[in-house]
């Protein structure tokens, strides 16, 4: 960390090359879990730096939660999230808090099936846990459906990447359970057709 | 650190890191309370002490890990506790027994905001300057701070090297941040880590006298039941160990205590700069701010502002010389924190009214941003 | 003749400490080192594999005089530091000396916690039904009407049993005797130290300084006697009527059942673990 | 060495008693604190008291030998001997 | 018909809280406040005269929803922060709220004394057998050989019986009861809260979410229904052989006492001081 | 002071002075553990509180009796606890409690001899530092500081009086000179004696906030079971005392919990002087050492130095401006303490380079003398 | 409201049995967990699931008020009003 | 305290306004209850201010023991002896121990029946622990012969001022072998003879 090293470092600094993710909706969502499964496979399959924190309130259920994912070609600094490239809303109260930090070109994806009014056009509305409930009957899962998705949009890392971290991560019995989800966001997003959007950078997979 | 993937990469949390520090370092006892957001290294070293023929165990207060720590060590155990701020403030007596019969021990504690409960679930650096005073009657100790994974695992190490080597309880000070924050780490392969441990008596027991001064100030340690039986207390004593009231006797004992750090100051000391050799203005900062200070000086220098950054890791004993350094060639320096101004004091008592000194403080819960620092360069 | 005297204590007293010891005269004190000497070394344990770990208090003072392993903790913290250093060297024989403040009062959450995980120490009480250093406050020990300095109108608190206390709280090995009772006390030690599991052994001693002078009970002599006059065994307390025990106390061994020792159930999970 | 004199002598006393076992008592002045319980305790009085309050070997042939007063004595003051075996009385006193 | 439910409730809420409280679905500790209300009501007692004191826990949440005078104190602490309370005002009724944890392991100390001086408290003590706000570490009332985040292994260490301890350390009155007999609970309370002297009752509660999911007793519905299963009344447990009670726990009335209440007591201190 | 002998006139131990103090100020709680050498407080005040209405209660523990002193005063008394080094070391969490709840109280430290069990018999003023950092978390604080006899009458009423004029937990450090040096005092009729009182809610309980900010930062107080039935918690709240996590909240409620005390500087900041207005060196001191000071002021004087003191009453809030006066009239400035050096270091701090600042330490047990102090005096 | 509506339909059909009491049930949605104790412990199955895994009333004319749902509820979410007397429930659900 | 006042204390600073007294001896003689009951009397009986202190080993018993009175015109600031004008030494250790700060031109009193060895012939021996224990038949009260001596040498304060606090401030059952022991001290310096000793100054009595 010395200063000719920073120096150096702090042109490579412009450009793409920081990409924020943030996660915003209740304790019990599992929002923290989808974020740390994602932020482990891009370190895990990927070159990149990966940095995922989260907050929480110290209620033990319920409550507001959030979880923030920063991926940069470079050590990360700053670990949270200002301006989100992307951000992921499981309920109106997190669609309503987090949308005005969301950078300008930045994406907004909600669970349409519990935020009802969204501030922006350009954002993508994806029934979570519904399609938990519904394709995989659990809402819990809503949250590996969130994950799907996320995998399939940001395309920081391949969703074979992640399912491999998925699986190593949740409980012996319900494996099918959470691949299921998983693959149903995947598939979600694929429905939406082809979108434009900006992404971390190109995947470089090494499984 | 080397961008490769390596089979050295791992993707850790601050307080995971902690676990493999201390592993890593040799430690084989840990006794802790839970607590947020500390509680993730007791989980995590219940699994692991086991494993490797360690012992893990919860203990009904933050008193009693204290005193257990010390009762490992003195066991011959390189040993640790964990906690964040209540239990912190509860370790204190035990903390200043370690200090007075030079038990070396560890103590992380991972800061959380407010005084009492407070808030406990989010970040703030409000026991800094607990962690050097915080136990009655003057004593010196060592205190470091992590501000990433990566340092969280190789500052464990080093505090329990300092631990060992200088036989003086180690405080480590992480914050919510840090310890919750997962991130891509690299750890080194293990022959390439130095650990220290306590240097033990060579002279046969009719011999050793536990507590005689020598050039280093500290004098080797035995562990109970190695066949040196000699006496350990938490009164001032006499170099063997028993309780004196003898005014050359008590003020010998007390300047070692203070000497053996003072010696070892060019090692402890420990600081990282960025940016700093041509700054004019300069953060001091240190745990999770020093990284957004990092950023601010990145995004400062693009506004043209020449900033720098001096991060603090040992903050105890006070790094004088290099702030000293920085306090003499800038024009003004700002020291952000998560409390009212505790670093900034010790700031303002080396400069000697060389130089500007700013604080930038937050107490709402959240951490400070690299806007709020930059915006505070941009106006000096 | 099995030589049990003084001579005995000799090999055991640290001779470059100065004695006579700090304690009062005819203070229990001396009496429960004495016996608990006696017990180390008719079992023959190795002095360097014995560790005797003390709170603060008039009875803390007694590792001072004795050549093992020895360490003055901080005021009722002893089995604290006593858990660290068993669990890291379970051969090592830990002997807990605490006062009855010590052990009950600032200690008391030790106490109870440490029966009921079951560490295998051996603690000595040595209840003298007051704080003795600090000058004659009431302990949790001090029996209702009884006089102390913070005390002066008579004490309207209750007292802990602390023996029944600690089998309540799980341990392996209680027993209460007296320092009048002394030859007794040496067998309650030798099996509290034999036992596996955390052993009490409560000692009722005697402090004319600051309990007996104000309580009109004079000078050791005299409280050595009500010692020997109160004690009752417990075998034949429990044919007597409650009533008659009223100002008594039982002497006798209350607990000694045998259940998994908590460094032995660990060195099991150690087993498992290392895969 | 008051008491070590008047010891003697009572043994030739009554050293004809037959199979009658006979006892040293050796007080260790520096170490003793005048607490009385030797004194109070023994079942043979064997054990007076000067006027400051010391104890003092008044009846040493009639010790039993039952070491109340050694395993009582606070302060490892006092020791019991066989008399005729180790006495290490050079020790005390 | 006595009114006894949901609205009576109601008139003991703030309501400028946050409603749903923030305990899991199906969390005991919401089933314990409905039983302490009823009993509040039950006994007619003024919200102005009734002090709620907690320690810190998931349980110690429980004061912020009723509208009492309400104090949320530290860890394990609570009854101490009580003890003043009470002795400046007698005249008020002062519960205290703790979960096992707090009141057992952190704050073991304090809760032996509160009952040993038999301070006029009414001391709730919801026994999940785990840490819950923390996450699931063991507590001293885990049963030996449960799962917990600090005890993955199978937990070693022996449970406390927290009614048993409170018997032996002096309280006047202790009743065990579970949130299963929710009815039983109301009696118990109002019966402790009657009480002259430091009453004890310890709620059996569930927490699936970090006990239940560990030890595979599911959820809240399954853990409700152990807890019926598993009780058995004092009265009952009584004609049965210790082995039948393996795994078991009783339910009922442990110990209803009268003895001296320190406030009184202290009452007729001041009385003889005033000269 | 008068020297007519009067009716008023005591001889008195600094600790019976204390409680002298407690009495006449209108405490009527008193919870606390035996320890020397503060145990004379407890003792004499299980006695006299009876006497007068109040309670004394002897607790389980230091923990146990900083939480009920918390309680009473909750209730409405006026409470106090009094302890040393160990014991304040263990009442550190819940004083924060105090500290963040805003509960009224006075909390004496007869300061004893180093860290762990130390010098229980031997002065020190070693825990000057933990006074104000000790519990975690930042927090305001007031600690003042006893020199006599009389001091501990005084500042024993002072200490009262703040703590429920500002609603804030009150340290009053004394140390075993002071407690236990018997000697004459006089005590001011009780008419002529200023009293202060917290201020209750005037408003009907349905419009009382408890915790609402003011003019003063300081809202009123009800007592547990006056009708006004409000929640109290050591979580950081809202102004309704219930706990919150919105920045703006907590910030609001953190900023006002110091503001109070700054706002009070005035009154609060006490010094006194002696000889200083045409000093050109001055002795800065507190405590027991402020008397061998003022005597060494004296002797340095009769050999031609221009020697002064400034005696510390408050020692935090540290009186910055009265420092700060005698550091730009003075040509240096010695600090004599009975550590390692505590004021000295903020001394320095607001020094900002203006004056020669010299410490002069002991640690052995001893009392700093006049004769050290004068040397050092003739030597800068 | 489909709870409402289910139970003031069976309670017409029954009305006929002499001396039988009847009760309402009324959940309050906004507290209701589903933590499904009302509907596991309801002696008389009054309480069903719905697909979510909420609480519905199915046979709200099996109730005998026992309350045991009641009292166990953890949200005081439910409560069980005798028929016919005051009910309240526009204050609930 | 303020400067000006301060400058005018001063002067009177001078001269033998200040008067130092040490007793030691072992814990246990009872050297501090005899210090505190003249320092009392002092206090109680005349104008002077007088300030007693003590110290003592962290023992139950035991351990060296020492305690000091100043008396003086004026306030007293440092409220330890420097220079004792008169050393009260109950055996040999505080003989030899404090002998050396010894003003002068002060007085050494010793318990003769317990210091063999007086480093200076202008020392006074008195057996205090002999005359408690053949005159009044109780060792224990060999402090109160002391502070007999000690009123009677020093004058500070009359001895009935001193008997009235002793009198007061000993358990009731032992009043009269205390007044005893206290009327034995004077005696026993009354029969030394007349003693032209510096003392603090004219004893004002106000009885
Ligand atoms: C934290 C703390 N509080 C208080 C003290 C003071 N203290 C020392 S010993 C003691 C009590 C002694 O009583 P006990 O434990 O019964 O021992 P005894 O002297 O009677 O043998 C106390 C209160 C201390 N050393 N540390
Ligand atoms: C001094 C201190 N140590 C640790 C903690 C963290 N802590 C909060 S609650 C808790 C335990 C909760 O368990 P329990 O008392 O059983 O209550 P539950 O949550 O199960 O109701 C702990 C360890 C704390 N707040 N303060
Ligand atoms: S004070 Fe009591 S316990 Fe302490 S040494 Fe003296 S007699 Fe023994
Ligand atoms: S028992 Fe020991 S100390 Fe006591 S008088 Fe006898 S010999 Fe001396
Ligand atoms: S051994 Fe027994 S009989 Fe002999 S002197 Fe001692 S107590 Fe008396
Ligand atoms: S964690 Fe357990 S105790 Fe806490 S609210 Fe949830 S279920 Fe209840
Ligand atoms: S018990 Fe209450 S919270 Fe649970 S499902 Fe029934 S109504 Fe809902
Ligand atoms: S009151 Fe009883 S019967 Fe009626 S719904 Fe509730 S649990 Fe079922
Ligand atoms: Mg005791
Ligand atoms: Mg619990």
């Amino acid at each position: 960390m010395k200063g000719r090293k920073g120096k150096k470092r702090r042109k490579e600094q412009k450009g793409l090359s920081r990409y924020e993710i943030r996660l915003g909706g209740s304790g019990g969502q599992g929002i923290i879990t989808a974020a740390r499964i994602f932020a482990e496979a891009v370190s895990e399959h990927t070159r990149k730096f990966v940095c995922q924190s989260q907050s929480y309130g110290p209620e033990a259920r319920g409550g507001a939660s959030k979880a923030e994912i920063v991926i940069s070609e470079e050590p990360i600094d700053y670990p949270k999230a200002t301006k989100p490239d992307l951000l992921l809303a499981m309920n109106q109260a997190a669609c309503d808090t987090y949308f005005s930090d969301l950078k300008s070109e930045g994406i907004l994806v909600v669970d349409s099936s519990l935020v009802d009014q969204v501030p922006t056009s350009r954002s993508i509305g994806i029934p979570f846990t519904e399609i938990a409930r519904k394709e995989v009957g659990k809402e819990l899962v809503a949250n590996m459906v969130a994950l799907g998705a996320l995998t399939c949009l940001t395309k920081a890392v391949s969703p074979k990447g992640v399912e491999k971290i998925l699986l190593a991560k949740v409980p012996k019995g319900t494996v099918e359970m959470n691949r299921k989800a998983f693959r149903a966001g995947i598939s979600a997003v694929k429905k939406l057709g082809d979108l434009d959007l900006p992404k971390p950078e190109e995947v470089e997979e090494e499984l | 650190m080397s961008k490769k993937k390596s089979a050295n990469r791992y993707f850790l949390q601050g307080n995971e890191a902690v676990v493999e520090g201390a592993l890593t370092a040799g430690c084989t006892f840990f006794a802790g309370y839970p607590i947020t957001p500390a509680s993730e290294i007791s989980e995590i070293l219940s699994e692991r002490l086991p494993q490797v023929g360690g012992t893990f165990i919860q203990m009904e207060d933050e008193i009693a890990s204290m005193g257990a720590i010390i009762g490992a060590s003195l066991a011959g155990a390189k040993s640790m506790t964990a906690t964040s701020g209540p239990g912190f403030s509860l370790m204190q007596e035990n903390l200043g027994f370690a200090c007075i019969a030079e038990v070396p021990c560890v103590i992380v504690n991972v800061m959380r905001g407010g005084p009492s409960t407070g808030l406990p679930t989010n970040p703030a650096q409000g026991d800094v300057m607990q962690a050097r005073w915080g136990t009655h009657g003057d004593h010196p100790i060592v205190v470091l701070a992590t501000s990433t994974v990566q340092d969280s695992f190789e500052l464990t190490i080093k505090a329990f090297n300092f631990a060992e080597k200088y036989r003086t309880p180690v405080v480590l000070l992480s914050d919510e941040v840090v310890a919750h924050t997962r991130e891509t780490v690299e750890l080194p392969p293990r022959e390439e880590i130095h650990i220290i441990d306590r240097i033990a008596p060579s002279m046969p027991p009719e011999w050793y006298i536990p507590f005689e001064d020598n050039s280093r100030g500290v004098p080797p340690m035995a562990a109970f039941g190695d066949g040196y039986r000699y006496h350990v207390t938490g009164l001032v004593h006499d170099v063997r160990g028993f309780p004196t009231q003898r005014p050359d006797e008590i003020e010998a004992f007390m300047k070692r205590l203070f000497r053996k750090i003072t010696q070892g100051f060019n090692e402890i000391q420990m600081t990282k700069d960025f940016m700093i050799d041509d700054a004019k203005v300069a953060v001091i900062a240190y745990g999770s701010v020093a990284r957004s200070a990092k950023r601010a000086v990145l995004d400062a220098r693009d506004r043209g502002v020449k900033a720098g950054l001096l991060q603090l890791v040992t903050l105890f004993p006070f790094p004088r010389m290099k702030v000293e350094e920085v306090l003499r060639q800038c024009r003004a320096v700002l020291v952000p924190e998560l409390n009212m101004g505790q670093i900034s004091r010790e700031v303002s008592r080396v400069n000697q009214g060389k130089c500007q000194v700013r604080k930038l403080n937050r107490l709402d819960g959240g951490l400070i941003t690299p806007e709020q620092i930059m915006y505070e360069l941009l106006k000096i | 003749m099995d030589h049990k005297g003084t001579k005995l204590i000799h090999k055991y007293l640290r001779h470059d400490k100065k004695f006579p010891h700090v304690w009062c005269p005819g203070c229990g004190n001396g009496i429960v080192l004495g016996a608990l000497i006696r017990a180390i070394d008719k079992l023959g344990l190795k002095k360097d594999d014995v560790v005797m770990v003390s709170g603060i208090g008039c009875s803390g003072r007694m590792p001072v005089y004795v050549d093992f392993n020895t360490l003055h903790t901080t005021h009722g913290r002893a089995l604290t530091f006593a858990t660290g250093i068993k669990l890291v060297r379970p051969h090592l024989h830990v002997m807990v000396v605490m006062g009855d403040g010590d052990a009950t009062a600032i200690g008391g959450n030790h106490f109870i916690h440490a029966a009921r995980r079951n560490i295998d120490l051996t603690a000595i009480i040595v209840n003298n039904q007051i704080y003795g250093m600090t000058g004659g406050q009431h302990s949790p020990t001090t029996p209702y009407g009884c006089k102390a300095t913070t005390a002066m109108y008579g004490h309207i608190e209750h007292a802990f049993s602390i023996s029944e206390l600690a089998v309540t709280a799980g341990a392996s090995f209680v027993a209460r005797g007296s320092v009048y009772h002394a030859q007794m006390l040496d067998g309650m030690l030798e099996k509290a130290i034999l036992k596996k599991g955390f052993s009490v052994v409560e000692v009722m001693s005697n402090c004319h300084v600051q309990f007996g002078r104000r309580n009109q009970m004079g000078d050791p002599v005299t409280m050595m006697k009500r010692l020997k006059d109160h004690a009752v065994r417990i075998e034949k307390a429990k044919t007597m009527e409650p009533g008659e025990l009223e100002g008594k106390f039982t002497i006798g061994i209350l607990a000694d059942v045998d259940k998994p020792v908590y460094t032995e159930e660990y060195e099991k999970i150690r087993e498992g673990a290392k895969r | 060495m008051s008491e070590k004199d008047g010891k003697q002598e009572s043994s030739k006393k009554k050293s004809g008693n037959k199979k009658k076992k006979f006892y040293d008592q050796l007080i260790f002045r520096a170490w003793c604190k005048s607490c009385g319980i030797c004194i109070a305790f023994c079942p043979k009085n064997v054990i007076g008291k000067n006027e400051a309050g010391e104890p003092v070997i008044e009846r040493p042939d009639d010790c039993i030998g039952c070491r109340f007063c050694e395993i009582h004595c606070p302060d490892f003051a006092i020791t019991v001997l066989e008399r005729g075996t180790e006495a290490g009385a050079g020790e005390h006193e």
